[in-house]
């Protein structure tokens, strides 16, 4: 078996180190392929490794996620702002010619911020998953399978892609959830993974609506084309309930959010980091890629109705989360009231919207994923995530108290932090849009402000549950993962504008698409 | 009919010949072999199935029509044989070990070679009266394969019932026949689809096709005409489960294509509303029975009830690109079923027993077989990147081209494959999810391991690269329709 | 014209025999021989139908006839030995008691 | 030079914020040393743009700005803006800031977390700074925000107790709550006028873009945030309770500076709020009622730093009393006197409480001899707090009145009512805290370290003088070309009556002990726990907490876990139904497998031939 393994880790990196030779020989970098097998590579050559190189496992995670995460900063940094904006880094061939099946990968400001934030996930998390010891090879080959569906779906401009990065980003979490979660682990990976996939099936049922009714020869599943076509009134209007709520269901589109919090709560800490903090963007993304800009008369005629629920999802999350006594039942509502946001930043369909609901996408992302990781660090230490339990956890941990503070404050919207500048652009499109329903989703904060701050004051603030007297602070991996989160919070809290400038590049996209209000 | 006495190109019976020959040698070794050695049926078979395909694959016999049509070679024909041959081939392969111990061997060996003849000559039938001839001769040895575990009384029960239910099958098929016969003045298929026109047909010939499609729907396991299926797939020899399920299976949709799509398209009218109840029925009894079981080959058995009805979407849709999607899901079913029985067949022998909860931990006792057996029921589940998803995307595909009077029919193929995910989940979930019941590994064997990688690799090149197998069953598909 | 119209109505009056037999029947043999007169209820009818044939294909009517008469003797025979063996084992040949398979 | 240089007002702090939380955090009085030098050269730079003003002019703001985020019809900036108001509010920042600091290093002396605090103090400091310099209405809201969670920071400072954990949370929701207001406001605005920037909806409010009473519903929404901000009745609940902070937080935070950044709110928006009468009425009355009711609860209050703090209301009511009553240049006068004698009262009851370990004043007594320079400091400061002439006091709350007076006299009454409860109230608190006999928690205490006297000397000088600054304040607010107003004499001597009225009931009452004030408490029982109980306006607050949002809350959570999920499990629980119930059809016995078949035929056939097929 030795020769085995080793033969199949030299054939991948080989075939690693031939395919970026490749490009360096021939000068045509692939950058979202690159970026999109790296996590893909590491996960195979885990895969390979023997059982008695088991703890090598975190090192090859990470040295396959960093550089991952490193390239995305370097995509984030290389894209090209200046004019439209557009779609770059563009790789295309052909495929599945018979079906109109083609490879084809491009970002457009959109996808590279969403890229930036997969990658800092990606990273995060496997540093937070720094403590996992049962089956370690599988739990992290199957999280970097997951991170390459994930990169695929961002960047993939052809809908049969599309959904085959989508399966591959959802499925893994099957597993992920089932073999290393806690509490009524197989029950929430059962509902989450049949729920999520009922979602897919919907979407499948408008992928081939739209591949069938773009009316060109041959037919094909590429975005583009799709986008030149201009599809009947009547179609969209029967088709785009089926995209958007299949997407919804990822988005935690509220009332077909329940999955989220069984899951989320279920899930190990780095899989609950990835699938609040990358997931449920998948949802947001599709709906804003594939539902409202292919069919723009469609998304006209139901966001108006789509906007009320997402209200509901705001206010609703946070008045149910005000009342959770599991900790990571707080954040999965809160995590169910802040995509509300973001899809009502969608329904708005304006320019403030559409960058705020971007905005959010990332932010929540980033403070949903620095949550997951201060709450399972805190868990892997009290070994309770009972709200009730804890107590002044501050004193004896003033480092994790001081991050879970950080995530709160972006939590509740405070400006400084990126929460607010994204809340904010929401809530400015929204009063365009429905100025009764901005005010709705504006009151959401306040409550948002009450249970977040009551968590803080129960479980951190307060004297100190004897209880956990020896308890210790973060140690320097989770100190790191941490930092990262948490710095990318305050630095486009401080300074949104490169952020923003590059959401908004690709928004002016769908809004021309769309022909939304200014 | 005076070509009978005609000089006949016999060569176009080679594939046929060769798998005949093959067992011919088989039962004459296992009449001179001393007792006590050990029978090289399963080598001889293998040997015969294997040459067949090779020659039917690197050397086809050209198209060919023998007395007035009354057996023909074409591209359906070849394809199909080219099918039935592989999953003999694969289910003897994987075979080797479980058959070793048992005294039957020789006999279901050839019971399976025989059914495979049969099945060969089928999808070459070119009349009502060689089709019928040659299904018998598939059903009656399956029936006879099926009860052949003596040491079981299971196995003869299920014997008996699949016997039993395919006897009155096939008397409900031939009573079709008849009207068919009497409607349309004769048996041969060129003529009845002459008769048949694009009118509205000789009511006493569509009488006969209605009660036609309840024999096709016996032998695709469709329902209401499904239920001999659970139980014989659970007392039957697994080989033969393993090999029925999919060639069977494979061969009834190839009289479909044959009977329906190629022959009776003027009286679509009648049978696709049928085939649509008939589908929705399979698809949703199937998902949903499945669900309670606790017996792997019961769950894989309705399982199986389950794709039928995806697969009937196709026929339904009776376009080139609906009948390519049934070859096309059939080629991929075949990999993906075969899979999983194969799985089924190394840990029931282990195990002894058939209980899901015997594969409690397998990924930790035997990876590759785990890894196997989740990637056949994730491609039963229809998910990418493997075959089962292009194959179920395509025949959705298929049936919305027609029109979109067919969404709601997706629409349900797409939620119930939801459920039956559901039921996939809960394997995957023994296998994955649960701690070993009892430590050591499985040892799988290289026959079967070979087996494996072949179906591993058919499901994951049908499902990453598919542009190959599309093309050819486009091109089978294309001639049978549209005229 | 009228004769093979009474043929029909015969041959389908024998099959519904049959069929009952075969649904209402426990023992087994009883059973198969339903069954056999379900068979046998078709080939009166290519019998009869051949004569309204195409005059080419009348033959084939009838040698259907006998092709269904060889078919179904072979399936007798396997379905005998089976009942024979489920008989050696479980000494009945009442067909609901053969239900170890269900569910 | 000015007023780019100035961005290192907010940015200084805002650096040691930094450079203590990376860097200095394990060497406390290293950390306290970056602070103060950083706030110390914000305050000499506040002096200098200060001055500026005073020479250069300040008609017309100075302005620079930086785009903070911009898309295709959004564009914002962070900018620093000096005028009058940004530079009187600079240097009553700085210097409160400077001295609370220093203050601090005695007060605090034995803080093991003092990194933080001064990290804190300095965070605080930047934001505040920022929201003072803001050029348009989202970088006064981020800087409002961020206050605010500094206030929190520091409120729950001491957070391994339980009360200022309850009382940060309690104070961050609460302004929150109002500025939900202010957000909503802002968004109206801002949407409507295309623009954030003060200068642009400015010109657009006078170029009579908007209707006067859109402009109301506008500004009534942003002094939501600044009622809530300023603890202006009925959003006041959070400030006495904040009094759970440390006692510089208090004399900083919620006495001097971030409290009065409501009403700075609305100094700087007078525009808009001017624009419309029906506003102004209402920022008017709330500040009328809110001077009084607070005064009144201060009374009978027995924590020192609550009365202080209930005076703090009070006396932001009565300037939003003023900016109300159009008196935009008086009621910015009283927050910058207030700034002064309020910051010294609290840094005097912080000596009080450093020396004595206890807030309730009953337990103490008798300190004007051991702690001489905080009686007399503090003393300075009741009396300008009272306004009694010529402490600052007096200057800025007789403008008030003598404002007031002239617009409408119901206001006037509660004003002047209000101003007698003042001088009361301190008188009380002085009596019981300083005179008399020394009582338990008075024993062992001694005057505090040189470096809290001396910010208490300093604060005490301005409080003196601060006032004499009056003709030359209102002239810069309200431009070279305004008359300012001055001191009528007659009225003052009217109104003095007043607070010495007070002071003499005070002396009456805790001195004299006639008549005796427990007999007085016995006598009008209801009205004294009225009082006491503080209106029951915590206890409303709390029960609808309690009732309402919280069962609200459990009964969604309800709703959620049983109908929404339960539907969810539902589906699943019948689908799995279905599936058990399926199995039972496979009954085993061939014959009905035979029947099935044949049923199915024959249901073929009959749906076939009623499809007319045949």
């Amino acid at each position: 078996m030795a020769a085995v393994s080793f033969t199949v880790i030299g054939l991948v990196l080989a075939a690693l180190a031939g395919f970026f030779g490749y490009q360096a020989a021939t000068a045509t970098p692939f950058w979202l392929t690159d970026v999109m097998v790296l996590p893909l590579a590491g996960g195979l050559i885990i895969m390979a490794l023997q059982d008695k190189y088991a703890r090598m496992t975190k090192w090859i995670a990470a040295a396959f996620s960093l550089p991952a995460m490193l390239m995305c900063i370097g995509l984030a940094l290389a894209f090209r702002i200046d004019g439209a904006g557009g779609y770059q880094f563009a790789e295309h061939a052909s495929w599945t010619p018979a079906l109109g099946i083609s490879y084809s990968l491009a970002v457009d400001g959109i996808g590279t911020a969403m890229f930036l934030l997969t990658g800092v996930i990606i990273f995060a998390g496997c540093l937070a998953s720094w403590s996992v010891e049962h089956r370690v090879r599988e739990f992290y080959a199957l999280l970097l399978l997951l991170t390459s569906g994930v990169f695929g779906v961002f960047a993939a401009r052809d809908l049969f892609l599309f959904f085959l990065f989508y399966e591959v980003a959802v499925l893994p979490m099957y597993l992920l959830i089932g073999i290393w979660g806690t509490g009524p682990k197989e029950y929430s990976a059962m509902k989450l993974t049949l729920y999520l996939l009922l979602g897919s099936a919907f979407m499948l049922v408008g992928f081939l609506a739209l591949y069938f009714a773009s009316g060109v020869t041959p037919l094909t599943f590429d975005m583009d084309t799709m986008l030149k076509t201009a599809y009947s009134p009547g179609f969209q209007k029967l088709f785009f309930p089926f995209l958007f709520l299949g997407f919804g269901i990822l988005a935690g589109f509220w009332p077909l959010h329940t999955w989220s919090p069984d899951g989320h709560a279920s899930a190990p800490t780095a899989v609950s980091m990835l699938h609040a903090g990358v997931l449920m963007k998948l949802g947001a993304f599709g709906i804003i890629r594939v539902a409202v800009e292919l069919l723009p008369i469609g998304a006209h005629a139901w966001l108006p109705y789509f906007a009320v629920f997402t209200i509901v999802n705001i206010t609703y999350g946070a008045l149910v989360a005000m009342s959770q006594t599991d900790l990571k039942y707080v954040i999965a509502y809160s995590s169910v009231s802040h995509m509300g946001i973001v899809v009502l930043g969608i329904c708005t369909l304006t320019d403030a919207g559409l960058n705020g609901a971007v905005f959010q996408m990332f932010s929540h992302g980033i403070m949903t994923g620095l949550f997951f990781a201060l709450v399972g660090f805190t868990y892997g230490r009290t070994h309770t995530r009972i709200i009730a339990d804890f107590g002044g956890l501050g004193k004896r941990m003033p480092v994790l108290a001081t991050f879970f503070t950080i995530g709160g404050l972006a939590s509740l919207g405070l400006p400084g932090l990126s929460g607010f500048v994204a809340e904010f652009m929401v809530f400015l499109g929204a009063w365009r849009f429905n100025p009764v329903l901005a005010v709705i989703a504006a009151a959401g904060i306040v409550f948002t402000a009450a249970y977040v701050l009551r968590v803080l004051q129960r479980c951190f603030w307060g004297p100190l549950n004897p209880h956990f007297a020896d308890i210790t602070d973060a140690n320097r991996v989770e100190i790191l993962c941490l930092t990262i989160l948490a710095a990318c919070l305050i630095l486009f809290g401080m300074y949104p504008r490169p952020l923003v400038s590059l959401i908004n590049s690709g928004v002016v996209g769908v809004l021309a698409r769309v022909g939304g209000g200014g | 009919m005076n070509g009978f006495m005609q000089a006949v190109d016999w060569s176009v019976f080679r594939d046929e010949g060769i798998l005949l020959a093959a067992l011919g040698v088989m039962l004459a070794v296992d009449l001179v072999r001393p007792r006590g050695r050990p029978s090289p049926s399963g080598w001889i078979l293998l040997a015969g199935s294997v040459l067949a395909l090779l020659a039917g694959v690197l050397r086809p016999v050209p198209d060919a029509s023998l007395w007035d049509g009354a057996y023909v070679v074409d591209a359906l024909a070849r394809y199909f044989k080219a099918l039935f041959l592989l999953a003999l081939a694969l289910a003897t392969l994987a075979s080797f070990r479980y058959m070793q111990a048992k005294a039957w061997r020789g006999e279901f060996n050839l019971m399976l070679g025989v059914s495979t003849v049969g099945m060969m000559l089928l999808v070459g039938a070119g009349d009502l009266v060689s089709l019928f001839v040659s299904l018998e001769l598939v059903s009656i040895s399956l029936y006879v394969a099926a009860s052949l575990a003596r040491d079981e009384v299971t196995s003869q029960e299920a014997g008996l019932k699949y016997l039993l239910v395919g006897a009155f099958s096939t008397a409900l098929f031939i009573f079709g026949m008849s009207f068919v016969y009497a409607g349309c003045g004769s048996t041969s298929l060129a003529a009845i689809r002459a008769a048949i026109g694009t009118g509205p047909g000789h009511p006493l010939a569509v009488a006969g096709v209605v009660l036609m499609l309840a024999g096709l729907g016996f032998k695709i396991a469709a329902v209401p005409f499904h239920m001999w299926a659970p139980d014989v797939y659970q007392g039957g020899p697994t080989p033969m489960v393993a090999f029925a399920s999919v060639a069977s299976k494979a061969a009834g949709f190839a009289i479909m294509i044959r009977l329906l799509v190629g022959t009776m398209a003027g009286l679509s009218g009648v049978w696709i509303p049928l085939l649509c109840v008939m589908a929705v029925a399979t698809m949703t009894v199937g998902s949903f029975a499945a669900i309670p079981q606790t017996n792997i080959r019961r769950l894989l058995a309705y399982s199986s009830i389950a794709q039928a009805g995806y697969v009937l979407i196709g026929i339904v849709a009776g376009t080139p690109r609906g009948v390519s999607a049934v070859l096309f899901y059939l080629l991929v079913y075949l990999f993906t079923n075969l899979a999983a029985f194969i799985s089924v067949l190394i840990v029931s022998r282990h195990a002894g027993n058939d209980e899901i909860a015997s594969y409690a931990g397998l990924a930790q006792r035997s990876p590759l077989l785990a890894l196997a057996f989740m990637l056949a029921l994730l491609s039963l589940a229809g998910i990418p990147p493997l075959g089962g998803f292009v194959g179920k995307l395509y025949l959705f595909a298929s049936a919305m081209e027609v029109s979109t009077r067919l969404l709601w029919l997706v629409v349900v193929g797409a939620t119930l494959s939801i459920v039956s995910l559901f039921y996939y989940l809960m394997v995957i979930r023994q296998m994955y999810i649960e701690a070993p019941r009892e430590p050591g590994a499985i040892p799988v064997g290289p026959a079967a391991t070979i087996a494996l990688l072949c179906c591993i690799a058919g499901m994951v090149v049908t499902g990453i690269w598919p542009n190959g197998v599309l093309d050819l069953t486009i091109a089978v598909a294309g001639p049978l329709v549209g005229h | 014209m009228m004769d093979v119209r009474s043929f029909a109505v015969i041959a389908t009056v024998v099959f519904g025999i049959g069929v009952y037999g075969a649904l209402a029947r426990r023992h087994a043999i009883a059973v198969i021989i339903a069954i056999e007169l379900m068979l046998n209820a078709a080939v009166l009818n290519f019998v009869s139908f051949s004569r309204l044939a195409a005059p080419g294909s009348a033959v084939s009517g009838q040698v259907f006839a006998v092709f269904i008469i060889t078919v179904a003797a072979a399936e007798a025979i396997v379905a005998l030995a089976l009942v024979l063996a489920l008989h050696r084992a479980l000494k009945t040949a009442r067909l609901d008691r053969f239900n170890m398979l269900k569910w | 030079m000015f007023p780019g240089i100035l961005a290192l007002v907010p940015a200084l702090p805002f650096l040691a914020f930094v450079v203590i939380g990376l860097v200095t955090r394990p060497w406390r009085w290293l950390s306290a040393g970056v602070a103060i030098a950083a706030i110390s050269v914000a305050f000499l730079l506040s002096l200098g743009a200060l001055s500026f003003l005073l020479t250069a002019g300040a008609e017309t703001p100075r302005v620079v700005e930086l785009t903070w985020l911009t898309t295709s019809t959004l564009n914002a900036h962070i900018g620093l803006r000096l005028d009058a108001l940004s530079g009187i509010m600079l240097v009553v920042v700085t210097t409160v800031a400077l001295m609370v600091q220093i203050y601090s290093l005695g007060y605090m002396s034995e803080e093991p977390s003092l990194s933080r605090y001064y990290a804190y103090l300095s965070l605080f400091c930047a934001s505040m700074l920022g929201l003072v310099l803001a050029t348009n209405f989202l970088q006064l809201y981020v800087c409002w925000e961020l206050v605010g969670v500094c206030s929190y920071l520091l409120i729950g400072f001491w957070y391994d107790r339980h009360a200022p954990a309850f009382a940060a949370k309690k104070a961050f929701v609460t302004t929150r709550f109002g500025d939900l207001g202010f957000l909503i406001g802002l968004i109206m605005i801002c949407t409507a006028a295309g623009s954030f920037d003060f200068v642009e909806i400015q010109a657009k409010v006078a170029a009579g873009t908007w209707t006067a009473g859109w402009l109301g519903t506008v500004a009534v929404l942003l002094f939501c945030g600044a009622a809530g901000k300023s603890a202006q009745v009925p959003l006041h609940v959070w400030l006495p309770d904040a009094m759970e902070g440390p006692t510089p937080v208090s004399a900083l935070i919620h006495a001097a500076t971030m409290v009065a950044a409501g009403v700075y709110m609305v100094a700087r928006l007078f525009f808009l709020f001017s624009a419309s009468p029906d506003a102004m009425q209402v920022v008017a009355v709330i500040g009328g009622v809110t001077a009084i009711f607070a005064a009144l609860i201060a009374l009978v209050q027995d924590d020192i730093k609550r009365v202080l703090a209930y005076s703090t209301i009070s006396q932001l009511g009565y300037m939003m009393l003023a900016l109300g009553v159009g008196g935009m240049a008086a009621g910015m006068f009283h927050l910058f006197t207030h700034a002064f004698f309020k910051a010294l009262l609290f840094l005097g009851a912080g000596s009080v409480i450093h020396a004595t370990h206890t807030n309730n004043m009953w337990e103490m007594g008798g300190l004007r001899k051991k702690m001489p320079w905080t009686f007399w400091t503090f003393v300075a400061g009741s009396l300008a707090l009272a306004g009694v002439a010529p402490f600052a006091g007096f200057f800025s709350k007789d403008a008030i009145l003598h404002l007031v007076m002239g617009k409408n006299l119901f206001l006037f009454a509660l004003a002047v009512l209000g101003s007698l409860c003042t001088a009361f109230y301190m008188t009380r608190v002085i009596c019981v805290t300083f005179l008399g006999e020394a009582r338990a928690a008075s024993g062992h205490a001694h005057e505090s370290p040189w470096v809290m006297r001396v910010p208490l000397v300093i604060l005490a000088v301005l409080s003196v003088v601060a006032g004499f600054w009056h003709a030359g304040f209102e002239r810069l607010v309200q431009g070279g070309e305004a008359e300012a107003e001055g001191l009528n004499l007659g009225f003052a001597a009217v109104t003095q009556m007043v607070p010495l009225a007070g002071i003499l009931a005070g002396v009456m009452l805790y001195v004299l002990k006639s008549p005796d004030p427990d007999a007085l408490a016995v006598r009008f029982a209801p009205l004294y726990t009225l009082l006491k109980r503080r209106f029951y306006v915590d206890e409303l607050y709390d029960w609808i907490i309690d009732r309402i949002v919280l069962r609200c809350s459990a009964g969604l959570a309800w709703f959620d876990r049983h109908v929404v999920d339960g539907a969810v499990n539902g589906v699943a629980w019948l689908t799995q139904q279905t599936g058990t119930q399926l199995r039972y059809v496979q009954t085993g016995r061939v014959q009905h497998y035979a029947l099935a078949v044949f049923g199915g035929a024959a249901i073929l056939l009959a749906i076939a031939h009623v499809a007319g097929a045949f």
